[in-house]
């Protein structure tokens, strides 16, 4: 892991060069599949043979949580849900929560932002109403009840920071200057602030400084939080970039139907991830 | 019916929306997504709707989290909850069941909470999906007075009948039974205990009105969020919905 | 105050009108000079003869809340610090403070956002890290410090929620749909979010919905927080919007060197407020 | 002296900055910001420098929050505080003073801990500034071990003299004396009581490279952030800065 603060985005050559800067082992926290997933660097790191990942779902995972899983990358995943959306169930996700062979540590959604927003605000606990009562709170090793120091009576549930190793994720646009354009999705944002590290594909490399720009600015995340970047056109496919592509919901059906058996999975993992794809 | 199942059930989930300013609908709910986006045809674009998943011009311009602050800040009257298991107490289940896993409890543990109201809804009506207690609590439906709540079930609908909550009994009150359905048959079908009258009315379907929406605009946003769906709903009624 | 939540964005006439919104008492949230101000209407409430707002700076407050402290609209002031910047003291917030006329709860830029996140996140409170030893501690009637319930010996300050009545600011441009487009002035966001009512002002007016543009949306106030918006054409001046018209040096100079004496601010008041002005 | 008050305790605050990766400069602080700017015409292009009040290209994209934001995640390596008084413990008052109001604290109580440096600079350097101890602490300049902190004082500089902070004593020692003023000057008018050499440096001017730099690039640069200042500092230089 490199040491913050990050300061110059390194420019590398694509998503296997920046898969191999992710080392096995490392918490790496992820989108849902609605904001831009770097699917090439997941399937660059399912063909490097990454080992023992904790993967983080900022909030939920999908299609990525669900090819790292079934290809025998992952060790642990803490997330709020992990779905393919309309194509239904992950079914490596299901069958490795069932098998025991992952370890899964449940979440929700606004826990998982205010455990980061925590590491973004350098404290080492959030506050959030609700949740109590939930069984998520009974199974979670870093959430804590207190009572409500400006009253009495008021019980509410701390979320502890969460630091994950690496970010990663997709964006529209890199700059000349290390910048990221990510338009509205601000999980991604949340991300890179709270990580070690942050990782980052892209679809087009635009000159100049986007910060320079005030209409670009305010969906960019400052090269400040940004460890390296990396070409990959279509590097969200199947999943979508907006703006630019939409879902391939055809291939995500694909998926689902081969994914459920082991070995129509590594039907898709032969024919979509271990050649390396120019889709 | 002369209308399908989906139709049948967004009807009856716009009513239980009735005049709210708010709705926000999360993952994967195409038919709350029906119903709000009927209000909105009707009411001249109320109430307003945030579709969590909108595939273009999402509401949301902060990312994911922003649903969740705006439910915290008291700006979401109206959300909606499946479950895996849903019981008697109206806890609901989206972890694990007869050893069988599941997606996940997304936002539901915050927003049973937060939103205003919540309508379940879970189109499977049997003994698995209704329980008499929940295997895995990923929301409870009622909290005890300390723990502040600004929100909670008002309703549960499935593919067989609408049961309201009451919130003081602590229990669902049985409130109409779908057409293809009885009130015995949901009694059969039910794991847990509750009210009913003596004479169970039945669910009114979609007016005409309300059909020729749903099967034109209505379809046609539906389409563009929810492909899948769509083509299954409405792909069989010929000359209506997406292309 | 209206009540939450906000749903359909009012468009009024102009910075008369939505200064006629802010009743008296009401406790403002105001962004700093360098974010666009509401200027237009804010010599709109010296106008209509507010009284006993309370000045909240998000974090740190210049001009407008000179001018409305200088023409006897406020009765208290919480802020980390008002500033004219390069053109000096703000001199009658210096006069009412000294004399105390005015009120003054004094903060530290991060606690007053880390206030207003609480309320944004719908917590009672939110943690920040620093601050304890400063004598604002002993002073802020909100503040509190508790031991960090993870662990033990590690005291830790916490910030109560600030709900403010009113957010006031300036944008570059309302939308046909009631949003905003602030751009990276992501302290609106948060002043729109927290409060019960948002009034802004806008320089122009955008066709359509900007949501639906993805290059516009990240820098927009979803109309969801918009309580009313007006036209106000060179709505921030003397202050500046980014992209559209600097800071006016000159003027600020002017403002500075009259408001040394009370006789020197009414008779900026009586050129450039008490008039409108079409600058 | 060859240069301008200016320019000297700018190539002095460069020193202070060193090999820093990121260096965040506050509100209304040009002679820093010199600076910073001079350091990455030295060494193309670092350290990465942050102005809050950068009027085009603001280099935070979430507004005022996120230099707090950076701060307390270990982003920033250098800041800077002044104070209205500072006193001997390296404590800043930015609130009042003698009866006086002053603008007030900005975000020096948390910055001071969460920078890994804070530069402490006051052009003036009287027994007004320079107290015994302060009637406000905005930000205090240590805290007890209990306290979680990440950073502190690392010199304070006046307009007479450079003084280095001793983390372990908790005192100032007085590192080297501007041209024009003395040991004997500085210990006049200062109010505190503070370590020093037998025999005390002179602060180095900037070399001539150094002042080309300032002169040329630096002045286009804080021209644009700071207009009046600029005008003050380089107006009276024939053929140099801004128009």
């Amino acid at each position: 892991m490199s040491a913050l603060p990050a300061n110059e985005t390194r420019f590398l050559a694509g998503a296997d060069a920046l898969a191999r800067e992710i080392p096995d082992g490392a918490c790496i926290g992820l989108p849902p599949d609605y904001s831009p997933v770097a699917m090439a660097v997941v399937r660059a790191l399912v063909r490097r043979g990454a080992k023992d990942l904790k993967l983080l779902g900022v909030p939920v995972l999908g299609l990525c949580a669900d090819i790292l899983i079934g290809a025998g990358c992952v060790r642990e995943v803490e997330t709020s849900a992990v779905t393919l959306g309309e194509a239904g169930l992950a079914q490596r996700f299901t069958a490795a929560a069932e098998s025991g062979a992952v370890k899964i540590i449940d979440a929700t959604c606004p826990m998982i932002h205010t455990g980061l927003q925590a590491t973004e605000k350098g404290v080492p606990f959030l506050p959030l109403r609700g949740v109590l009562g939930s069984d998520l709170v009974k199974n979670h090793p870093d959430w804590k009840t207190i009572d409500n120091p400006y009253t009495t009576g008021d019980p509410i549930l701390l979320a502890k920071a969460i630091v994950p190793d690496v970010a990663l994720f997709h964006a529209r646009w890199a700059d000349e200057a290390g910048n990221v354009w990510v338009g509205r999705r601000g999980e991604l944002a949340t991300i890179a602030h709270a990580s070690q590290a942050c990782y980052v594909s892209f679809e087009e490399l635009k000159r100049g400084d986007m910060l320079e720009d005030e209409l670009l600015a305010p969906g960019c995340i400052s090269s400040v939080y940004v460890t390296a970047v990396a070409p990959a056109p279509r590097g969200a496919w199947p999943l979508g970039v907006p703006g630019a592509y939409g879902i391939d919901d055809a291939h995500l059906q694909l998926y689902a139907r081969l994914a459920k058996t082991a070995a129509g999975f590594q039907q898709y993992l032969d024919e979509f991830v271990l050649q390396p794809v120019s889709a | 019916m002369s209308c399908a199942k989906e139709e049948l059930l967004a009807g009856c989930i716009a009513r239980l929306i009735g005049d709210a300013r708010h709705v926000a609908v999360g993952a994967a709910s195409p038919i709350p997504a029906m119903a709000v986006f009927l209000l909105r045809e009707m009411n001249r674009g109320r109430p307003r709707v945030s579709l969590l998943q909108k595939r273009s011009g999402n509401p949301f311009t902060e990312g994911s989290r922003e649903l969740f602050d705006q439910a915290g800040q008291g700006r979401i009257d109206v959300f909606f909850l499946g479950g895996a298991q849903i019981d008697g107490e109206a806890n609901i289940n989206l972890v694990r069941a007869e050893g069988k896993r599941f997606p996940g409890s997304f936002g539901s543990a915050y927003m049973y909470f937060a939103a205003k109201k919540t309508i379940l809804f879970r189109e499977e009506h049997s003994l698995r999906v209704l329980v008499k207690k929940v295997e895995f609590v990923s929301a409870p439906g009622w909290s005890p007075p300390e723990v502040e709540r600004h929100g909670g079930p008002v309703a549960l609908l499935t593919g067989k009948a609408l049961f309201l909550w009451q919130k003081e009994r602590r229990r669902f009150q049985l409130q109409s039974v779908h057409p293809g359905s009885s009130a015995e048959d949901v009694r059969a079908n039910t794991g847990f205990s509750y009210d009913a009258p003596a004479l169970v009315p039945r669910t009114p379907e979609p007016t005409a009105d309300e059909l020729v929406l749903l099967r034109g605009s209505v379809a046609r946003v539906i389409g563009e969020n929810y492909p899948e769906f769509a083509r299954r709903v409405w792909g069989a009624l010929a000359g209506v919905g997406p292309a």
